[in-house]
């Protein structure tokens, strides 16, 4: 279909079907049913099997018209790409709609407190009866789980096989007497995560995605679309709503929930983008020992930025040998929020010590020195960004391993 | 000079840590971080009564103890270990060091003795925090001692009963003093990152301060270094208690089979830690030691805060960083000493202001040894 | 403004890449070293008056071929990976710029050309190779034309058949031409720690140069960026050669019964000094680009300067540490870029006065994208 | 013995015996025979069994009267302290005495190109023949090995047993055919090293010191040795003779052999004390960037000092539980060398790349920036000493070792 045919043929779609007035659900079922919601999913699953050029005039029409689209934000997304690459045809018919349409929130259930760097070592159990699935475990670091209506879940349906091998994929759902979400509050005040307790909780026969022991490839699978999201989303970040209308309105409110987790991440990247106001503000710029610092600063951002434009030019041109972009822009987005923390303390002074409403920037500042250290520790540590690097980009040896064997005899917390 | 603490010392720092380990467990930490005025009256008292801690740097002819910075660098290196909640800096050290070194002989004998058994709470309200040329900006007294201006960070300046202040006079600094409560005195909480020692805002507007001495820069200089140095024991304290329970946790946390103290990056992270934290000790040891030899100034007071400022920080940070995930929790312990660690490094001046302090003195003196 | 290398520039490194890889191994690379003029005169007909290196960056109109920063950054960082032995950064770049930049047009028409194509080899005696702003206190010219001062680093002095010099005047600065073995001048060859660029120390003493242009303030800032930026490629080249090389050591060599490789603390050394390398090298780049795209002065080069100077250092320094004692000895290469990366550090400025000079700029643009 | 006694007595073997116009040699002979060389050996081996309280009088003595003592300097002292504790009466009887008067000059032959921080892993072979062992491998970093004229050797006797099983500790005769030393350049121009080849050399069975496989034994109690050593000799430094006379000169001259290795010692620590000089002559101390990097020194090298202050007070008042000291401190040299170097950089500017007679202090910053690489490897590299410090003093689990089955089975270098 040429660009011109999909513009034309969507536009005439939107001023047939769309109004500011139906609600949000009811808007996203017509996108839905006409394969506008998901325009580069198959044909069959709710889609029309658009190349990502084609998608891309899709989401333009989108945006130039103001109109909403479907469900995209949080961790529906990464539910819905896994189901879709690795689902059933009944899981996919059953699923995709409401997530597309926003009826149905998830969550990640990956994490344990027992497993943090060490996915593959999770040890919540999944115990097939009858006509179901028993899962009793513990996961952490669900955001938005006390939102879910459903969740991805991995967990260990065989014991006797090494680690990656006896893991399963499982959809849960978040409703039932078996699962309790308890808020998790980090040492910033904010409770971005949950706990999330399985005692007997249930899946059902059908809700397996990729066989028993296939968890480990299907989870994979999901950190995979993560990971592109996450370098997605620092460029663009969702559009906001702007005009007036109910849809508008509900799909603001989904948005507050969607983002509430995330109004802290700006601050655990150090806030660069304050240091030189205020350097000026307090007169510490014409300090030449906070010069100094400021420009080692500007370079790491710099640099950060500029390798970053580099990666995704070469991606679009097709280029390739680039693959550790990830993981070194995430080590160095570490340091940055290191320095920038730094420098930010050697420009408040004593003053730095205030986070109430008579500290800098109504307390951004304060809230940035005790929020960066998670900079290097979410979504995998800069040790484990470090490991990455040095063997999948500089190909240096991996250290034997000391977990190879049947999962119950290798060491673990909790034992 | 002395090299190494005494036996008499080693003992004494024996019976301080027992008493903290009692009386300032996490729990208590915790708990008195959500108070108001963030101290345990009980535990003060046994303190400064039963103890008599609060008097220990102080001279015996004013009601102290006749020891000196390196007996108070004991203590305050147990209460950093434990997070210790209560007024023993703001009172004991910054109002006991400011009076001893800036009052008048009248005042110190009627005022240091209260000080020094702890009866009386009183605190410093200093105009700037971070070095000593630039105090008496803010806060300026009239020939007739009303004192007119704002400090914006006083320690326990909300549960104080009487406040020093540093004032700016037609030439040069005074001491006033002045009840907590007085006209003209407004006293309002600031938040904290750390809620483990409190601090507010002291606004006065022609408030009928009592003048009780003056203070020279050579004075406040000496009473800078005597305060950085006890806070820089504080800070060693706190850093040596993170890299003890750090290092235990790597040896029971389970990753890939195998402890986490196994892998060589955690292993050679701690050991450079360990490295820092040694020299810092050095330092701040050596620094105390200095200040009770002799009056004159040498770089090491400085030198001992920037570098336990420097070790404490990162060390706050490697201990987190150690821990992942659940070290950024709020359930787990590391980040009340994170957020003290955030606090000791630009109370009193960021590391790279006593560095550049070090230097001036340095260049002064032209004598490193 | 471009991004990243276009299709053309990547072929021609290749080709560049080739000729260096050919022309310049480490054994003609020690073999030159060993020599007085510190260059293979048939390689250096080769690259200029075969493959045209020396007149790429150098505008048509002159001799050159019309291509800008970016193509000679190419021609830099292989140069840098290998330690290429030659005048071209002193004829071709530094003379080649500053006739571009400071002399009037009938200089440029005479001499540029020459440069270009490599026939003569020139140098730029600078007196001062720290900062801009610096240029000018130590050579000076009377009315007539007489130059009398001193520089005590000419890269490649001794070989140079000509010197451009810049030399303070009654107001500004201004360029002459002199002879290299014109009366009342004398070069004196310095030793350097890096043995394959040659340094001598010219002294002049009433030596009647020949006036081709003005220095402005500007102009000398814009040649400094153009310079610093070349420089910065070579750096960055010899860097990434360096980590190369020290990655394919550690997966040979075994200790422990294992290759040294393995060792989780080596392996995070070499992600770190990738970072670095990515981040300085992105840098690099972009300054290139943005010498490329506009006349305006942007922080970039300064930045290029300061971060390709430490990445080129601290590889150095580690790509020793990881080889062990053998890293340290003369029989094993490291050294060589140990030396060039030492040096390079500190010509055209050390990287805290480059940062510095980021901070000048940035203050006066207030923009950094 | 009592103190003065101890005094008495040597003072009046000195009046009879000493002459500043004996041969060197001469006059140690005297001493040895006297048992003052050595007095804290035993009275068996040449000594006096003193304590090291008595021995300390004694080299008082020396030091106010000037008087020449025993040679000292050295790998000699290495190869005489292991044979006394480890050596055979026989071995004790015919080395020990020309160590003592500086007739046999000694070098180490331990480490090997395969086997740099691996000690263990020595490859050089000893074969047992009828009535000699056959020596065949390389070593390296052997200083003062071209003058030597003994070498204590560690090679592998046995490659069928563990790494550390298989080795023996032999004393080697420095003057034959079969060894062949060459001098080994650094990147600082000295050569202060060699490389030694041993070709079929030969090693009489009695000069097997603690038995057939107890070669690792034997080379721990000579490293420590070294490290008593090092820490030692940091504080002392070689007494400088001064006076005329026969004795004199040649002292002189031995010193001089001796210390050549060595001349560039003080350069590898990166010369912190040259700093504040240099930055008043270059008026580079008026910059506030260079200030802090300055301090950043002060402290460290300051605290080094404090540092070991207190460690030698603790070691004096009995104390323990020091034990890392060397490592720690060999950890922060690496760290001062560093910073200094850089400082040193900073401060010289563009002047910095000069080596020649016009550069700084005529040469000895240039020299120390390229000596400075040597302090983190020389004598234990720092990652050897972290791993020291985790392992021993913070107690840090050790990592599986990879070599742990016959020596012949273990991948290493050369293979």
């Amino acid at each position: 279909m040429s660009h011109d045919g999909i513009k034309a043929a969507l536009e005439a779609f939107l001023d047939a079907e769309f109004s500011p007035d139906l609600s949000l659900v009811e808007w996203r079922k017509r996108l839905v049913s006409a394969g506008w919601a998901a325009p580069s999913w198959p044909d069959a699953y709710f889609g029309r099997d658009f190349s990502q050029a084609e998608a891309l005039v899709v989401s333009q029409v989108f945006a130039e018209r103001r109109v909403v689209g479907a469900a995209q934000v949080g961790p529906r997304r990464l539910a819905a790409e896994t189901i879709l690459a690795h689902g059933t045809h009944e899981q996919k018919q059953r699923y995709l709609p409401k997530i597309l349409t926003g009826e149905h929130a998830w969550c990640q259930l990956f994490s344990e407190p027992g497993s943090g760097s060490d996915l593959a070592g999770a040890s919540t159990r999944a115990d097939r009866k009858a006509d179901h699935w028993l899962i009793n475990g513990q996961k952490v670091w669900n955001t938005s789980a006390h939102h879910a209506d459903f969740g991805i879940l991995v967990a260990r349906s065989n014991w006797d096989l090494p680690k990656h091998q006896g893991l399963s994929y499982f959809l849960i759902d978040m409703r039932q007497p078996g699962v309790e979400v308890r808020p998790l509050k980090q040492m910033n005040g904010h409770a971005s995560f949950n706990e999330v307790f399985l005692t007997d909780a249930r899946v059902a026969l059908d809700d397996l995605v990729g066989g028993e022991g296939q968890g480990w490839a299907v989870a994979t699978a999901t950190l995979s679309i993560e990971r592109q999201g996450f370098a997605r989303g620092r460029s663009q970040g969702a559009p906001a709503p702007a005009s007036a209308g109910r849809v508008y309105e509900e799909l603001a409110r989904e948005l507050e929930i969607d983002n509430e987790p995330y109004t802290w991440y700006p601050q655990r990247e150090g806030r660069p983008d304050l240091i030189l106001q205020r350097a000026q503000e307090t007169g510490a710029i014409e300090d030449d020992a906070v010069r100094q610092e400021m420009a080692k600063l500007v370079c790491l951002t710099e640099a950060a930025r500029i390798s970053a434009d580099q990666v995704s030019a070469h991606q679009k041109s097709g280029g390739q040998g680039m693959l550790p972009a990830g993981s070194i822009g995430k080590l160095g987005a570490s340091v940055i929020a290191r320095q920038a923390a730094h420098v930010h303390t050697m420009i408040s002074g004593a003053s730095a010590m205030l986070s109430g409403p008579e500290s800098a920037f109504e307390g951004v500042i304060a809230e940035t020195l005790i929020s960066v250290p998670a900079i290097s520790i979410a979504g995998g540590t800069d040790e484990i960004q470090r490991n990455i690097i040095a063997e999948r980009v500089l190909g240096m040896p991996k250290e034997q391993r000391m977990d190879t064997g049947p999962f119950r005899d290798i060491p673990r917390n909790g034992q | 000079m002395q090299t190494v603490l005494s036996d008499d010392q080693v003992q004494f720092k024996h019976v301080v840590h027992r008493f903290f380990d009692t009386h300032s467990t996490t729990t208590a930490v915790r708990a008195l971080a959500e108070t108001e005025t963030g101290f345990d009256p009980l535990v003060w008292s046994q303190l400064s009564e039963t103890l008599g801690l609060t008097g220990t740097h102080l001279p015996e002819q004013y009601g102290g103890h006749g020891f000196g910075p390196v007996e108070l660098g004991i203590i305050q290196e147990e209460m950093g270990r434990t997070l210790y909640c209560g007024p023993f800096f703001s009172s004991a050290v910054m109002a006991g060091y400011a009076l001893e070194r800036f009052a008048d002989e009248a005042a110190k004998t009627e005022r240091l003795p209260q000080i020094a058994d702890g009866s009386i709470r009183a605190t410093l309200v200093l105009d700037d925090l971070n070095h000593p040329s630039q105090v008496g900006r803010l806060i300026a007294a009239d020939q007739a001692g009303a004192l007119t201006g704002s400090a914006p960070i006083v320690l326990d300046g909300c549960s104080a009963e009487v406040f020093f202040i540093v004032a700016r006079e037609d030439s040069g600094l005074g001491l006033y003093a002045l009840a907590a409560k007085a006209p003209g005195a407004e006293v309002s909480a600031q938040d904290s990152i750390d809620m483990t020692r409190k601090v507010a805002r002291v606004t006065l507007q022609e408030a009928a301060g009592t003048r009780i001495g003056s203070v020279t820069p050579q004075s406040l200089n000496r009473f800078w270094d005597l305060t950085s140095v006890a806070l820089a024991h504080e800070m060693i304290g706190g850093a040596s208690r993170l890299l003890d329970e750090t290092v235990e946790y790597t040896k029971g946390r389970y990753q890939f089979g195998r402890p986490i103290g196994s892998f060589q990056a955690l292993k050679h992270r701690c050991a450079d830690l360990l490295m820092n934290l040694e020299f810092a000790k050095a330092a701040t040891q050596h620094a105390g030691f200095c200040l009770a030899a002799s009056d004159q100034e040498t770089i090491y007071p400085s030198m001992a805060k920037a570098m336990a400022a420097d070790c404490f920080m990162e060390m706050a940070r490697a201990a987190i960083q150690l821990r992942g995930g659940i070290g950024f929790t709020w359930e787990n312990d590391t980040h009340l000493w994170f957020k003290r660690a955030k606090c000791d490094e630009v109370l009193l001046g960021a590391p790279y202001r006593h560095r550049a302090r070090m230097m001036d003195i340095l260049q002064e003196t032209q004598d490193v040894a």
